[in-house]
């Protein structure tokens, strides 16, 4: 048999199929455009979504980055990485400024993105929604309809329960003040950079079959009420014990020795890029931190 | 004086459905009265006075004839064929109604009652308080029972309850319902102070007594139902 | 008259099924009861024009099945008429046929202008929410998004309808029937609706529970100058709060006219046998 | 202090799947794929159903790499499937052209054309078999020669290929209602996302690729009493079904000059289930309603559950969850199952990271309530 | 053809992505289009166009000149069905097309539905030049601040889009080329307005 | 013969049958591959009995080949991966449609392989007949 990969692994006519979804997306900005979502050689659930959006925009001329929790060496990224260079021969790179589709998971990077760059955000869950209402059917009514009390209202609870809101990763935003979106589980200390963002962001949920997007220069805001504002994490007094970085997201991480707890930049490549502009400045290396 | 009503051959029956029978209550009803003027309304029980009363209030449908009303608000109107919300602006500021019952919303207290008839008239809270409890005092209701419910009252205070949220309106035209029925000696009186009352201050009334005795001085012209005719000046 | 209606609604229809040529065209011969022999068309409300006006209260009786609840649904958009206009005069000036705009319109009017209160609180609360969340959620469907305004008028409100502050927090699967319902009117007019729609809400309540029901409703016409269409099968409810009533009988209606002469001077056979039969 | 945001993922990619490869092959047994085709039909039957790819070979060859991990195996099938394109469809296939290998009813005892009960493990006695252990090549031989023997050829025209369907006498009798063919082109779950309420077309689609396992245990749950339905076997038949596509050159359309491109095997299930209908006057009355399930191969027990959770969906019940298109359809295909749940290993730090900010300021906030 | 399925139809779909993204950015495709060697009625950008987005899952229409001729050529290059106004998914307006012909198309084509808004048509419009340079403002998602363009023959049709657009989210997007090959988009979500002088 | 009758012949039939035909028109023409043998798949349109609408059960592997005999195209598909046999089907297709004067001699031959599938389905099917329920044993 012959064992020839299409360009890009999937046919033609799926990649229509996601291309046209997107563009759809993109005109009706936060709204979730259903799609048929082809299966991928890696898990539902692991990225599928992501990576058809990928695929279905990626040409030879393209330099792909991939992130799974801020990191580009986790194990997630390098599959779906290796994946995507071996199918299209496309150049990876780890380096966000030289990336010109950066598919991520859960984070977006520190480095500000750029007007040539598209974000690619896989999303397990697209469904703002989902907690309030069980049933897709449903959902789909309270889109069209603008009618988003139900998101709100569990803020509000939250407020009354626990004095203020208790949302994690994935806090729900407003898209062009109209659409509920789901940011897909990035941290609240992201939420901000969809705001305005330089470069698109596309979101797709594989398993869900959903393709949605925030075109560059759209308004993003966190579902928040005047008086009680969305607080994003906070590292206050905190900083990576690498490269001293004070106003990025850290991982918090503890010693398996001293049993300390000390912190460390959740975005690998921009730590790396940061301790490198030191040794330049300072002239110094780290040597045996 | 000017004329405020004139009632024109009115004619009523009611059509029992499930009888399959129509009665006739009243026949070829005529009379005028000018403003400022109390008309008595005299004749047998059960002989169809109130007929009239409820015809003018629109309570009842009127059937035949013409009720001529000076309104107003509204200027010359045939209350035979006013539009419902004409009505109930009448019912609002031109024209009250008081009868031996009171129909009230339950567990509301008495001055609530007379308080909620100003406000209706979108009069403000305050003001509201103020003309009720003056109200009250007029028609010789005991302070102390102004906070209580009017189910426990005796007809006499009902009355006069009644008679209190009905003219805190100030009706241009007041219809008297037989409101001395069933009323002790004392109780009487007070209601004729408050009739007098009203009749000095200028609002025009039609009443329908029982006993001739208590509106003796008290009409300027009587109706007697029985000759279907206006007897001017005296009663019999 | 000088005031205009706020609600002024035309031929309102409500079919369920298809219809056929005997029931579309000559329905008052064709129809037993609401229903069409020949294709089993149900006529669940039929060609009812009224009017409500600026801060009246307009009651409709008739017994189970003649077509009130649907009514109301279709005026709360819950169910989508078959045909027929509504205008509403602060929507558009009261020039657009609301019954005809989109659904995104629909549930704008609805959580701006419209107040319901449902027979069974369950349709009208999420029972698993705090009773403060519920009343808040019909004002951020308005568009509050200050939670300290939004608790504060729920305080307020539940003090109205006597619910005690120090169970806001309550979920209404808690509370009893009645103290549900005052829940849902609370909710009902946390946004100030213009319109207020009643349906049978004192049904299946306890006599003194009832009363403080009826109230609360009655206050709070007088003190907002809110317009409300009640609904209920109990004449004794209308006569307390409607100043105009209209008889129902199988989707129709039958009579309407000042409440007191309904009551007294009843014109439709099925009116006067509704009266009488009032104890 | 060591950098531990996760480094060498590539490196350790590599070692995992080595070992993969060494599990696999460290006995020094090789599988063949032969070997997997002849004896493991129902694996292959399962995997091709499961995967909505016909392909014996393809199938056994990703038993053979999933190292017989069934749903490792449809997966893989799924996303081969995604590489090829689709240039055919076949013509509209009638299952009266089955040719039968077996076919039995749970209605009646003596169904024209009769019970046949071709290969099944019903009447087996499930006792192991530990003659298995040492089966001989000699022994095989023997025993089919024996059985080629014993067999004696019968005579007239093929019945097999034209045995009339149980239904259609029932329909006869009127007891069953009639349809016209429905010629609206189905809708394809493959190329367009599932939208509610959904066509009987996409249903049938998701039923008959749903998750062996899962169609099997909410089948049962719908006739247990999580659902209103209250199946008989009407049919229920195992064959081979022929199929041609149309000649692409052709401008005639003559079947006849159709393309014959091989047959495929399925199951097929007519279940019998009584319901309670409006007639035209919208008036109660009770008939019978079909629940049908199909699948790829040899599996019987998912055909019959597929037909009677088409039933239940057909017939939309808000009170079951069995009859919820919903709940069914979104939740019984295998490789979004297994996806989704498999996922829960992949990292979740930042996640997690959030959620402890979280709680945390609430904790503090309550403690400083408190206060 | 010399046009590449796999890397061409990328490119240009890469294009009118970047340019959906950003209302009023005006790119080309003319690498692209110069491979176009078919006789064609329309633009060889708008020939790119239906190869990149259109196949045998979507409808299309077209309208402006003898468009016979050019359905058959797309049904032929992308096995797309030709539909009518009302149902198809692309609408292709030529040149040729008369203003009365682009009002009626915007009057025509679906707009979606709330819950489905993406079940609307997208309209591909030929216009002789669009510039950078214009009283035609342009505001909304995708922009930073202001885009100034001009597109020829606008008044043709700008008050139409406004109308179709009129409730958010329904409405129609569109994909506008000229004669160099230039691309620009408007989607539903763009607000124009033209500068008084 | 008909198109589907002679393929279902040589694609049930014994692989000698097509490789034999195959080869006699390899030897006396030039054959051109238009697409050389490829797998594919075929989606199945599928008629349901309950309700008599149509679905899509899923999809089957096939092969497909493309060539030209004397200008006349051929088609060969074939469930399965069989490069050889697909090949073959389309030489076989072409021929038949140029109406190559070989093809004249390839009717008794095609027709004796239907005769030998028969008789291998009677057999078939008399070894499933006997596991068939005899009810009317029962009767007393």
């Amino acid at each position: 048999m012959k064992n020839k990969t299409h360009f890009a692994l999937m046919d033609e006519g799926s990649k229509k199929e996601i291309r046209r979804a997107t563009l759809k997306a993109v005109a009706i900005p936060g709204y979730q455009v259903p799609f048929a979502s082809r299966e991928m050689p890696i898990a539902r659930g692991w990225g599928t979504g992501g990576l058809q959006l990928t695929l279905s925009i990626i040409g030879k001329e393209d330099v792909l980055k991939v992130i799974d929790q801020g990191a580009d060496e986790s194990v997630n990224a390098v599959n779906i990485k290796k994946l995507v260079h071996h199918t299209t021969g496309v150049e990876t790179t780890t380096e966000t400024e030289d990336a010109t589709i950066i598919q991520s998971r859960h984070r977006i990077p520190e480095v500000p993105v750029t007007e040539k760059q598209i974000i690619v955000l896989q999303v397990p869950i697209p469904e703002p929604l989902r907690l309030v209402e069980p049933s897709e059917m449903k959902t789909k009514q309270l889109h069209g309809e603008k009618e988003y009390s139900g998101a709100w209202l569990m803020l509000f609870e939250q407020i009354m329960k626990y004095g203020k809101t208790a949302t994690y990763a994935d806090h729900p935003v407003f898209v062009h003040d109209r659409y509920v979106m789901a940011p897909s589980p990035i941290p609240r200390f992201d939420n901000i950079k969809m705001n305005d963002s330089k470069a698109l962001i596309l979101l797709g949920a594989g398993r869900e079959k959903k393709i949605y997007a925030v075109p560059p220069y759209t308004k993003v805001t966190s579902l928040a009420f005047e008086d009680y504002a969305m607080e994003v994490e906070s590292f206050a007094g905190k900083h990576c014990s690498l490269c001293h970085s004070t106003d990025v997201f850290l991982d918090e991480l503890v010693n398996e020795e001293t049993n300390v707890t000390y912190y460390q930049c959740n975005d690998t490549s921009n730590c790396l890029a940061t301790l490198n502009e030191k040794e330049k400045v300072v002239e110094v290396g780290i040597g045996n931190a | 004086m000017a004329q405020l009503l004139e009632v024109k051959a009115l004619n009523k029956s009611f059509t029992i459905h499930h009888l399959d029978k129509t009665i006739h209550a009243v026949k070829d009803i005529n009379f005028s009265l000018d403003e400022g003027q109390f008309i008595g309304i005299v004749g047998k029980s059960g002989s169809g006075k109130s007929t009239i009363l409820k015809m003018i209030y629109r309570t009842y449908l009127p059937e035949e004839g013409e009720i001529i009303y000076h309104s107003k608000q509204f200027g010359k109107m045939d209350l035979m064929c006013a539009a419902e919300r004409e009505m109930i602006y009448l019912r609002k500021y031109e024209i009250g109604y008081v009868s031996q019952f009171l129909s009230v919303m339950p567990r509301t207290t008495a001055r609530a009652i007379v308080e909620n008839s100003v406000i209706e008239m979108g009069k403000s809270r305050q003001e509201a308080k103020q003309v009720a409890e003056e109200a009250l005092r007029h028609f010789d209701l005991d302070p102390e029972l102004w906070d209580n419910y009017p189910v426990t009252f005796s007809g006499g205070e009902k009355l006069r309850l009644n008679i209190a949220s009905a003219i805190v309106k100030k009706p241009r035209l007041l219809l008297l319902d037989e409101p001395t029925a069933s009323l002790d000696d004392a109780s009487k009186v007070k209601v004729r102070e408050a009739i007098e009352k009203l009749k000095q201050e200028g609002t025009t009334l039609i009443g329908i007594f029982h006993d001739l005795q208590f509106m003796d001085g008290l009409c300027d012209k009587v109706f007697d139902f029985q000759q279907g005719k206006c007897l001017e000046g005296e009663i019999v | 008259m000088h005031d205009k209606p706020i609600l002024h609604v035309v031929n309102l229809k409500k079919q369920y099924g298809p219809g056929c040529a005997v029931c579309s065209h000559n329905h008052e011969v064709a129809l037993e009861k609401n229903r069409c022999p020949e294709c089993g068309t149900v006529f669940a409300c039929n060609d009812l024009s009224f009017d409500v006006y600026p801060g009246e209260i307009l009651g409709v009786v008739g017994e189970s099945g003649s077509g009130k609840s649907t009514m109301m649904k279709c005026l709360y958009f819950d169910e989508e008429v078959s045909s027929g206009e509504a205008y509403i005069s602060c929507y558009e000036e009261g020039e657009t046929n609301v019954f005809q705009e989109s659904s995104q319109k629909l549930r704008h009017i609805r959580n701006t202008i419209l107040g319901m209160v449902y027979q069974n609180p369950v349709l009208g609360l999420k029972m698993d929410f705090s009773s403060v969340g519920n009343i808040a959620e019909k004002m951020i469907a308005a568009g509050d998004r200050n939670v300290n305004r939004m608790e504060n008028r729920s305080k307020v409100l539940l003090e109205h309808v006597h619910i005690p502050i120090a169970r806001m927090k309550d979920e209404p699967k808690k509370f009893s029937g009645g103290m549900q319902q005052r829940v849902q009117i609370a909710k009902a007019l946390s946004n100030h609706p213009p319109i207020l729609l009643l349906d049978e809400v004192t049904t299946g309540l306890d006599l003194s529970v009832q009363a403080s029901v009826l109230d609360l409703i009655k206050t709070i016409q007088q003190e907002l100058g809110i317009s409300m269409i009640v609904v209920s099968h109990d004449l004794a409810v209308i006569r307390m709060l409607a100043d105009r009533t209209m008889v129902m009988l199988d989707g129709r209606i039958i009579e309407q006219g000042l409440t007191d002469q309904i009551l007294e001077n009843p014109q439709h056979a099925y009116t006067q046998q509704l009266v009488y039969s009032l104890i | 202090m060591a950098y531990v945001a996760v480094k060498g993922g590539s490196e350790a990619i590599e070692e995992s799947i080595k070992r993969l490869t060494f599990e696999r092959i460290h006995t020094q047994q090789v599988l063949e794929i032969e070997a997997i085709m002849a004896g493991m039909q129902g694996m292959i039957d399962q995997v091709m159903s499961e995967s909505s790819l016909y392909s014996e070979l393809l199938a056994a060859l990703a038993i053979k790499q999933a190292q017989g991990n069934m749903e490792e195996a449809v997966f893989l099938l799924r996303a081969h499937r995604s590489t090829l394109p689709r240039n055919y469809y076949t013509r509209v296939i009638e299952t009266d052209n089955m040719f039968v290998e077996r076919r039995i009813s749970a209605s009646f005892k003596d169904i024209p054309g009769g019970q046949i009960l071709g290969a099944s493990y019903d009447y087996t006695h499930r006792l192991m078999d530990f003659n298995l252990l040492s089966e001989s090549k000699e022994a095989m031989q023997k025993w089919l020669l024996e059985y080629e023997q014993e067999s004696q050829h019968s005579s007239g025209a093929l019945t097999l290929q034209s045995l009339p369907k149980v239904v259609a006498f029932l329909q006869k009798e009127g007891l069953f209602p009639t349809y016209e063919e429905d010629q609206a082109e189905p809708l394809d779950v493959t190329k367009r996302s599932v939208q509610f309420p959904t066509t009987r077309s996409e249903r049938l689609q998701i039923l008959t690729r749903g998750q062996t396992g899962a169609v099997t245990s909410l089948g049962y749950a719908a006739i247990r009493g999580y659902g209103a339905v209250h199946p008989t076997v009407g049919e229920l038949r195992v064959g081979k079904l022929p199929l041609t596509v149309a000649y692409p050159m052709d401008r005639t359309n003559d079947e006849e000059n159709d393309l014959y491109i091989g047959q495929i095997k399925v199951t097929e299930v007519e279940s019998f289930i009584p319901i309670t209908t409006k007639n035209e006057k919208n008036e109660e009355e009770i008939e019978f309603e079909i629940g049908y399930g199909i699948c790829y191969g040899q599996n019987e027990t998912k055909a019959i559950a597929m037909s009677i959770l088409d039933q239940a969906l057909e017939n939309g019940n808000q009170d079951y969850p069995t009859h919820d298109e919903e709940f069914i359809l979104m939740h019984i295909d295998s490789v979004e199952s297994t996806g989704f749940i498999s996922h829960l290993k992949l990292p979740h730090y930042v996640t997690f990271q959030s959620k402890l900010d979280s709680v945390r300021k609430i904790k503090k906030g309550t403690i400083q309530h408190e206060k | 053809m010399a046009m590449d399925v796999v890397h061409d139809t990328q490119k240009g779909y890469r294009t009118i992505l970047h340019c959906m993204s950003r209302p009023g950015t005006i790119e080309n495709v003319s690498e692209i289009a110069d491979k176009v060697t078919v006789s064609i009625e329309c633009l060889s950008a708008t020939f790119v166009t239906s190869l990149t987005l259109l196949d045998r899952e979507v409808s299309f229409s077209v309208v402006g000149g003898d468009t016979k001729k050019m359905e058959e050529l797309f049904v032929a290059y992308t096995m797309a069905t030709s539909a009518s106004l009302k149902t198809a998914d692309y609408v292709f307006i030529t040149k040729q097309a008369s203003k009365e012909q682009i009002i009626s198309v915007f009057q025509n084509v679906k707009t979606g539905t709330l819950i489905n808004p993406q079940q609307s048509a997208t309209i591909i419009l030929e216009t002789e030049y669009l510039s950078n340079s214009g009283n035609l403002l342009l505001t909304g998602p995708g922009i930073e601040d202001t885009e100034e363009v001009s597109i020829a023959n606008n008044e043709y049709w700008l008050e139409a889009r406004n109308n179709v657009n009129s409730e958010y989210p329904l409405g129609v997007d569109m994909i506008l080329l000229d004669e160099f090959a230039h691309v620009m988009c408007l989607p539903r979500t763009t607000v124009t307005k033209i500068r008084e002088v | 013969m008909k198109r589907k009758k002679r393929m279902r012949i040589l694609i049930d039939g014994s692989r000698e049958v097509a490789k034999k035909l195959a080869s006699q028109i390899e030897e006396s023409y030039d054959v051109e591959i238009i697409m050389q043998p490829q797998e594919a798949l075929t989606m199945i349109k599928m008629r349901e009995t309950a309700k008599k609408t149509q679905f899509y059960l899923g999809e089957v592997l096939v092969t497909e080949c493309k060539v030209q005999v004397n200008n006349q195209g051929g088609i060969g598909i074939v469930v399965g991966l069989d490069e050889e046999l697909a090949y073959q089907l389309a030489i076989i297709d072409a021929a038949f449609e140029a109406n190559l004067i070989e093809t004249q001699n390839w009717l008794p031959l095609l027709e004796a392989e239907e005769l030998n599938i028969k008789t291998r389905l009677k057999a078939e099917e008399a070894k499933i007949y006997k596991t068939k329920v005899q009810f009317e044993t029962m009767d007393v």
